[in-house]
């Protein structure tokens, strides 16, 4: 957890969800499974032990027929600056063995799985539910072994995986750039799996301390917010929604507050 | 009565097959916890009801509590040793066996609960010197090496292992310096004890668990390391009088149970002020600033608000008020009864800070996560039980654990 | 936990840290190998020379 | 020194303890541990995917009839993964999860990977191994016997499109051999093409050009659920004009309904009705297209045929139709309804269009032809962001077949399935008729062989159970599936076709799009097993049948019949993946139309009106009869489709059903989504386990109270409740063809069942 404050062209990777434009169709949850080798069991009914590095939410508004509204909410790992914004994310900091890192060239939160060992401390501290558990041994039926990428390695039992904002894209993408001589990666050049496969557009992804990203842009709207905000996690997973219930329930409100004043106050305060 | 040479001279033992039939039972029931205990080592964590919501569970919360009820340890070699209330050697013997078994099933229990036990030594090896839990391992084995060092000069002592001139003197000279030892483990357990506060404390996260400024340090780390203080006495005193009651005999005499007791409300006092001041911030400057109210925290069926006011109230001021009063302490039924409450609530403080920190919804979309443990976690919790009987029956039965034992019942 | 694992800095976390529990180790190392010396030395020097049971 | 026990126990103790700490002090226990650490990082259980050079394959998606393009990323030349290609004109790069699911059926334990010939009873599992010689020449004696006795016409061929050149091999073996019963499954496409046909008496497929249009009222279609090409959707969606505005019309708040401008509620079934109100208001308030109904419409208003007979027009019909009747009908506000048609009318580009969900069910042709009119009175036909009927590409051009005899007499008998006959003359295939007909049959079955392909229908017709009793009659059932589904495991033979992603095949783009474009399925990867393409196997069953069926095909393969069909085509064709043809428009107004008025028909002529109400061909509301008694079933159940949930032929990959949520499955439990005031009524609360019944059949199911469905009704998917494939799949939910039957519709003779009445009894 060494800090580098002398990085110059530091990135910060982050994601803009425009949940407007979220269909729940599941494609970033797939696109992901393959992309990152994730495994799947006969039953993954029980969402509370099934590995999704993204998550699609469903949420609704509570509001009887007709007036019901639902808004999906895909959760990939926010990748959380942490408090004070410098790397001190809920769960690298309380992870005993280094297996989980903030990473300063990027803002990105690794996860060491072949350093992991299995004690679950980090999930504890992770609000966001992003950090999954290998319950068991993986399976790959039949053939299915074959379309393992080679990129990510296949989890064991035991650890503790996550989204890595499909850091493997990065160091390719790092890797041709710095075989063409090239300091700097082109926008769309490393984009995440699940950015890729939402058929509607709705991620967008890219660095968000450049201004020449859409990232930059989009999480500056007047309807960007972040999930619990409040606990000043500082994720780097921005979401958009025209809905005023929806921005809402992206964080716990007491009942007289308006979540513009307080995400001001939250936002100034560090 | 046929006197074996293994049993300490001067006191009287039950007959070698009453304690066989009773060592058979305990052990049946170690048997059962060892077999879940291998099936999870075996076919791995999927043993458990544990869920990605519930990584933390039964286990880290038996974990918890027996290092706080351990605290009896720790605590009364701080008062002999340091502070020289010689009284309590009297029962130091027994606080050690009750620390050794506790932080033993500890370490045992650590290293059941994590994913791949093959690695859990990376904890030390690749230590992150910012988390909770590698202080909570460091500390944790080293003063589990003190009490084994506490432990040995008494093994020693069994009248058959004494007539080696070599274990003879090495009990003798480590009783000589036990006091740098107790020192030791003082110093360690303050820290373990307090890093174990800030496990849950640190989940700024986790808005259940969470506190701000002085309440995360040193208020958390004080707490833990001042309830382990206070009611692990307690479950000293506990244990004691089952021994009695179990023995048919006095081995500890009252005065020095008093004593303890007296020591051990007045920490619980301090403490359950301290826990109060630090509840009361939480819940109105801590929590609203999160957007959250107190009964946000307490709006489950399971989770409801007694548990605080048990907390609180029930098992913290009420032992506390009992063990301070000399009519208290002195009336045998008060005395129990609130050594029994005082175990209980700092149990039940772990239990909240561990459980009700996983089943308290984050996402206002969510609902309350619950668990129930699968029959391989309750008999591994079950498991320290067993082998803790066992402990203090082969301590009690070979090793001159009372002192006070052979005044007490001079054998005619 | 040592200097040659890559975790370690040189930094004031691990200073506090790691000069805590070695300095535990070393205490509760020299105390076991001090006793253990002087009881070599004491069982070869002249047996039981302190039979008392009661003197601790 | 004497050794005794005691001291033998001491000094072993010493020594034991003596050694275990020595080792300590050489490196053997530390290195163990090391070792041992390592060895859990690389657990020899624990795939190590293969590296090598990365490639990518472009193709295109035949999981559905959506024909999306793929672009296939391929290690060494394995596949490991499937992403949209940016250069397919229909999906632009957008995928459903289906499609990026693709490699699990390659890979999947549900491929059939040889020829299997059925050893114990029908549905049993148990199978023989068998040679594709042995097979093929198997299923070739079956049918020449049949032709020997006189009865080609008992061989019927089930298939799952009718589009492209695989379905057309097939048909023309059907021809050659003297069958006329190719029947292809039934989709909403069939109601739509047929009132389209009715209307502008253009055969075609229906192209909404939803990419301009910027007002789209949807009758239930679930645009965004998986209709027509999913990925083309999806991109439309993500890249409409935030002015684009979508109503949806349905009784359930779908994923559809949840990202629509606005949804509305509506009883279930009443969909014609309302178009029917809204088409009131427009001629009401003089809102619609005079130059087109004045010039190019026919039976807008009253008219008197040659015989003298006077008719009602639309504009008469639609009177009948005013918004309080209407409201009271589908139980939407009445002002809400006269809003609902301004918007429309006023709108520059509207659209209409019905077909409920994935659109696997036809529908009603009232319904159809409401809709349908709405169109025409805005006059948003075959113009940019209107509606059109796309003709089919007509690459496809083969040597006229000569046939024998045996298969003239074969080709003169009436279809099994009434399609085409007198009372159903514009259908082309009912397959849900076939089940009846043969359940129904005296003697023994009409069919006595049966071929299918890309077509599961012992899963996907309703009334399951029927299904099964029909297929049980047919003595001789041929399944050319890849996969093991339903239908393939209750099969005689199975003559595995390759998977998608190793065979060749022309991939029309079909529903909906208003491109005529086609894409060229290349094979990705080698065969991984001992299958065959399907059009290898015809050929080679018509070899075997030697004569005029060999002689109708006279290509060595399927590539070799390909690459004729496509011709100059062909090179073009595999360097580019895909064939587009932009829809062109003759110019300045496509208002031409091949009825028999030359006009598009408000009153379809073609239409038989006796079986109508009042004997008038005018599209009108008359409930769908719903199954069931209303005192006895007091709820009514109706379906819903969802893009996680793949309910046609193809069924879930492992990753769809993995990220299906736990309100719709749970363990091995379907839920149903019932509004918390019904659920209050029947005393159910969340999770409870209940007895749904049906005049069809039974299901346990759990509850899952959902504020976004009417009062009174209960819902539950398609896609769940298989029997077959793995245990990935199997036993997961309930089907919901188990709990309905077809109604036939009395126009087309398709099914329009769109519910059916139910009640719920506490388990």
């Amino acid at each position: 957890m060494k800090e580098k404050n002398n990085h110059k062209h530091a990135k910060r990777y982050g994601m803009v969800i425009d949940l407007d434009k979220c269909t729940g169709c599941g494609s970033c949850m797939v696109g992901c499974y393959s992309e990152n080798n994730v495994p799947f069991k006969t039953d993954e009914t029980n969402k509370l032990d099934s590995i999704n590095w993204i998550q699609v939410y469903k949420i609704t508004n509570g509001k009887p027929f007709p007036n019901t509204e639902v808004c999906y909410l895909p959760m990939p790992c926010m990748q959380c600056d942490g408090v004070g914004k410098h790397g001190h994310s809920p769960c690298v900091s309380v992870c005993p063995a280094v297996a989980t890192d903030y990473d300063y060239e990027t803002g990105i939160v690794s996860q060491i799985y072949t350093r992991c060992f299995g004690c679950r401390y980090c999930m504890a501290a992770c609000p966001y539910h992003a950090r999954k558990f290998n319950w068991w041994d993986p399976v790959w039926p039949a053939d299915m072994e074959k379309y393992l990428s080679p990129n990510v390695s296949p989890r064991m039992r035991g650890v503790v995986e996550k989204c890595s904002f499909c850091f493997h894209r990065y160091q390719l993408a790092r890797d041709k750039a710095y075989y063409e001589k090239r300091e700097e990666l082109k926008e769309n050049e490393y984009q995440t799996a699940c950015a890729e496969a939402c058929p509607t557009g709705a991620i967008t992804f890219g660095d968000l301390n450049n201004k020449s990203h859409a990232v930059y842009k989009l999480k500056n709207s007047p309807n960007a917010f972040r999930l619990l905000e409040r606990l000043k996690t500082n994720p780097k997973v921005y979401y958009l929604s025209n809905k005023r219930w929806v921005r809402r329930a992206g964080d716990n409100y007491l009942a007289h507050e308006e979540p513009a004043k307080i995400k001001q106050k939250v936002n100034q305060h560090h | 009565m046929k006197e074996t040479p293994l049993i300490p001279a001067g006191v009287k033992r039950c007959s070698t097959w009453q304690f066989s039939l009773w060592m058979t039972a305990a052990t049946a029931v170690l048997a059962w916890g060892v077999y879940a205990m291998i099936l999870i080592w075996w076919k791995g964590l999927n043993q458990t009801n544990m869920n990605d919501a519930y990584g933390f569970a039964l286990w880290i919360w038996a974990d918890l509590a027996i290092i706080a009820i351990g605290g009896g340890a720790f605590f009364s070699g701080f008062l002999t040793y340091i502070i020289g209330k010689k009284e309590l050697k009297n029962i130091i013997n027994f606080a050690v066996i009750i620390g050794f078994i506790c932080y033993s099933c500890a370490l045992l229990i650590l290293a059941i609960d994590i994913g791949q036990p093959l690695r859990g030594w990376f904890i030390f090896w690749h230590a992150n010197v910012h988390s909770m839990l590698t202080e909570v391992a460091f500390c944790l084995s080293c003063y589990f090496a003190v009490l084994t060092i506490e432990f040995i000069p008494l093994i020693l002592e069994n009248p058959k292992l004494n007539k080696k001139p070599f274990l003879h003197h090495l009990s003798h000279n480590m009783h000589g310096i036990m006091a740098i030892f107790a020192a030791t483990g003082v110093f360690l357990s303050f820290f373990h004890q307090g890093s174990l506060g800030g496990v849950a404390g640190v989940l700024y996260g986790r808005p259940f668990a969470f506190r701000e400024h002085i309440f995360i340090w040193p208020w958390t780390f004080f707490l833990f390391t001042w309830s382990a203080a206070a009611c692990g006495p307690c479950f000293t005193i506990l244990v004691t009088w089952i021994t009695e009651k179990i023995t048919r005999k006095k081995l500890v005499k009252q005065s020095v149970i008093q004593l303890f007791a007296k020591i051990s409300g007045w920490m619980i006092i301090t403490y359950i002020i301290a826990k109060t001041i630090d509840t009361v911030y939480w819940a109105f400057v801590t929590a609203p600033g999160m957007g959250f109210t107190l009964m946000d925290f307490y709006a489950s069926p399971t989770y409801n608000i007694g548990i605080l006011f048990a907390e609180i109230v029930l098992c913290g001021f009420i032992p506390g008020l009992i063990l301070i009063t000399k009519r208290g302490r002195e009336n045998s039924f008060l005395l129990m009864t609130a050594v029994i409450l005082a175990v209980i609530g700092v149990c039940l403080n772990r239990w909240v800070m561990v459980l009700q920190v996983m089943a308290v919804p984050v996402f206002s979309f969510n609902d309350w996560y619950t668990y129930w443990p699968s029959w391989q976690e309750v008999a591994t919790t079950v498991l320290p039980v067993a082998y803790g009987i066992i402990v203090i029956s082969l301590a009690h039965r070979y090793l001159p654990v009372f002192p006070q034992e052979k005044e007490l019942n001079p054998i005619d | 936990m040592f200097p040659f694992c890559f975790e370690w800095a040189w930094d004031m976390s691990h200073v506090v840290f790691m000069g805590a529990l070695w300095y535990a180790l070393s205490i509760i190392g020299a105390g076991l190998t001090f006793a253990i010396v002087k009881s070599v030395f004491d069982s070869a020097g002249g047996g039981h020379d302190d039979q008392d049971p009661g003197h601790h | 020194m004497k050794i005794d026990r005691r001291s033998f126990l001491t000094y072993g103790t010493a020594l034991v303890l003596g050694g275990a700490a020595g080792s300590m002090l050489t490196p053997a226990p530390w290195k163990l541990t090391d070792d041992v650490a390592i060895w859990t990082q690389n657990w020899p259980w624990t795939p190590v995917p293969e590296d090598g050079e990365i490639t990518y394959k472009q193709s295109v998606c035949t999981l559905c009839p959506g024909g999306c393009g793929i672009n296939v990323r391929l290690v060494n030349g394995r596949p490991i993964k499937i992403e949209g290609s940016k250069d397919h004109p229909a999906n632009k790069g957008s995928l459903c999860p289906m499609g990026i699911s693709g490699l699990q059926y390659l890979y999947g334990p549900s491929r059939v990977t040889s020829p299997l010939k059925r050893e114990g009873k029908r549905g049993e599992g148990k199978w023989k191994k068998v040679s594709w010689e042995e097979a093929l020449t198997a299923v070739a004696k079956k049918l020449a016997e049949l032709r020997e006795n006189g009865r080609p016409q008992s061989v019927a061929c089930i298939t799952g499109s009718d589009r492209g050149t695989i379905p057309n091999l097939i048909g023309r073996f059907l021809t050659a051999y003297g069958s006329p019963n190719y029947i292809r499954s039934a989709n909403a496409q069939d109601a739509i093409e047929q009132a389209i046909y009715l209307a502008q008496g253009k055969q075609g497929t229906p192209g909404f050009d939803i990419e301009k249009a910027d007002f789209i009222l949807s009758f239930g279609s679930g645009l965004l659920d998986g209709w027509g090409s999913p990925g083309r959707m999806f991109n439309l969606y993500g890249n409409q004009k935030p002015a684009k505005k979508i109503i949806q019309i349905e009784p359930r708040l779908s994923d559809t309904a949840a990202k629509a401008t606005q949804w509305i509620g509506i009883n279930p079934g009443t969909e014609g009705a309302l178009a029917l109100g809204i088409a009131h208001v427009i001629i009401k308030e003089s809102l619609y297209d005079r130059n087109f109904v004045e010039n190019y419409a026919f039976g807008f208003d009253d008219w008197t045929d040659d015989n003298g007979k006077a008719h009602d027009g639309f504009a008469k019909m639609a009177k009948k139709f005013a918004p309080e009747k209407v409201s009271r009908i589908t139980g939407i506000p009445k002002a809400e309804i006269v809003s609902l048609a301004r918007a429309f009318a006023r709108a520059s580009k509207p659209i209409a269009l019905n077909g409920r969900g994935h659109g696997s069910v036809p529908g009603s042709i009232d319904e159809s032809l409401a809709v349908q009119s709405l169109n025409a009175l805005v006059g948003n036909i075959n113009k940019p962001g209107g509606i059109s009927a796309m003709p089919d590409s007509n690459y496809a051009k083969w040597p006229e077949v000569n046939i024998d005899e045996i298969a003239s007499k074969g080709m003169q008998q009436p279809r099994i399935d009434g399609a085409g006959s007198e009372q159903f003359p514009n259908t082309r295939f009912l397959l849900n008729r076939l089940p009846e007909i043969i359940n129904s049959a005296q003697g023994e079955s009409p069919i006595q062989a049966l071929m299918v392909t890309d077509a599961n229908p012992l899963y996907t017709l309703p009334d399951t159970a029927a299904t099964k009793k029909a297929f049980d009659r047919i003595p001789f059932i041929v399944s050319f599936s890849p996969y093991m589904d339903e239908t393939a495991s209750h099969a005689d033979y199975i003559l595995p076709n390759h998977s998608y992603l190793e065979r060749l095949q022309d991939v029309p783009t079909s529903t909906g799009i208003s491109l005529q474009v086609t894409g060229l399925a290349k094979p990705v990867v080698k065969p991984l097993y001992d299958t065959k393409h399907v059009g290898d196997s015809f050929i080679h069953m018509a070899k075997a049948l030697g004569g005029f069926i060999e002689n109708a095909f006279p290509w060595d393969d399927y590539e070799a019949f390909l690459k004729e069909t496509l011709n100059d085509q062909w090179r073009k064709f595999k360097r580019k993946g895909v064939i587009e043809i932009e829809h062109n428009l003759p110019e300045p107004l496509a208002y031409t139309f091949n009825t028999v008025s030359g006009k598009f028909e408000f009153y379809p002529t073609a239409r038989n009106s006796a079986t109508q109400k009042e004997n008038s061909a005018l599209p009108s509301y008359t409930p769908v009869p719903i199954e069931g008694d209303v005192q006895r079933f007091k709820l009514v159940l109706i379906p819903y489709d969802s893009i996680r949930l793949a309910s046609g032929y193809m069924a879930n990959a492992p990753f769809m059903t993995k990220t299906v949520d736990d309100t719709v499955l749970k363990n091995q439990i379907g839920l149903l989504e019932i509004n918390p005031a019904t659920a209050k009524e029947l005393s159910l609360k969340e999770g409870d386990t209940a007895i749904l019944t049906t005049p069809k059949g039974k299901a346990t199911v759990k509850i899952h109270l959902y504020e976004g469905i009417m009062p009174g009704i209960i819902a539950m998917p398609r896609g769940l409740g298989h029997t077959a494939y793995s245990e990935y799949l199997a036993d997961k939910g309930t089907n919901f063809n188990e709990l309905i039957g077809p109604i036939e519709d009395p126009t087309s003779g398709l099914d329009m069942a769109w519910g059916i009445r139910a009640k719920l009894t506490r388990a």
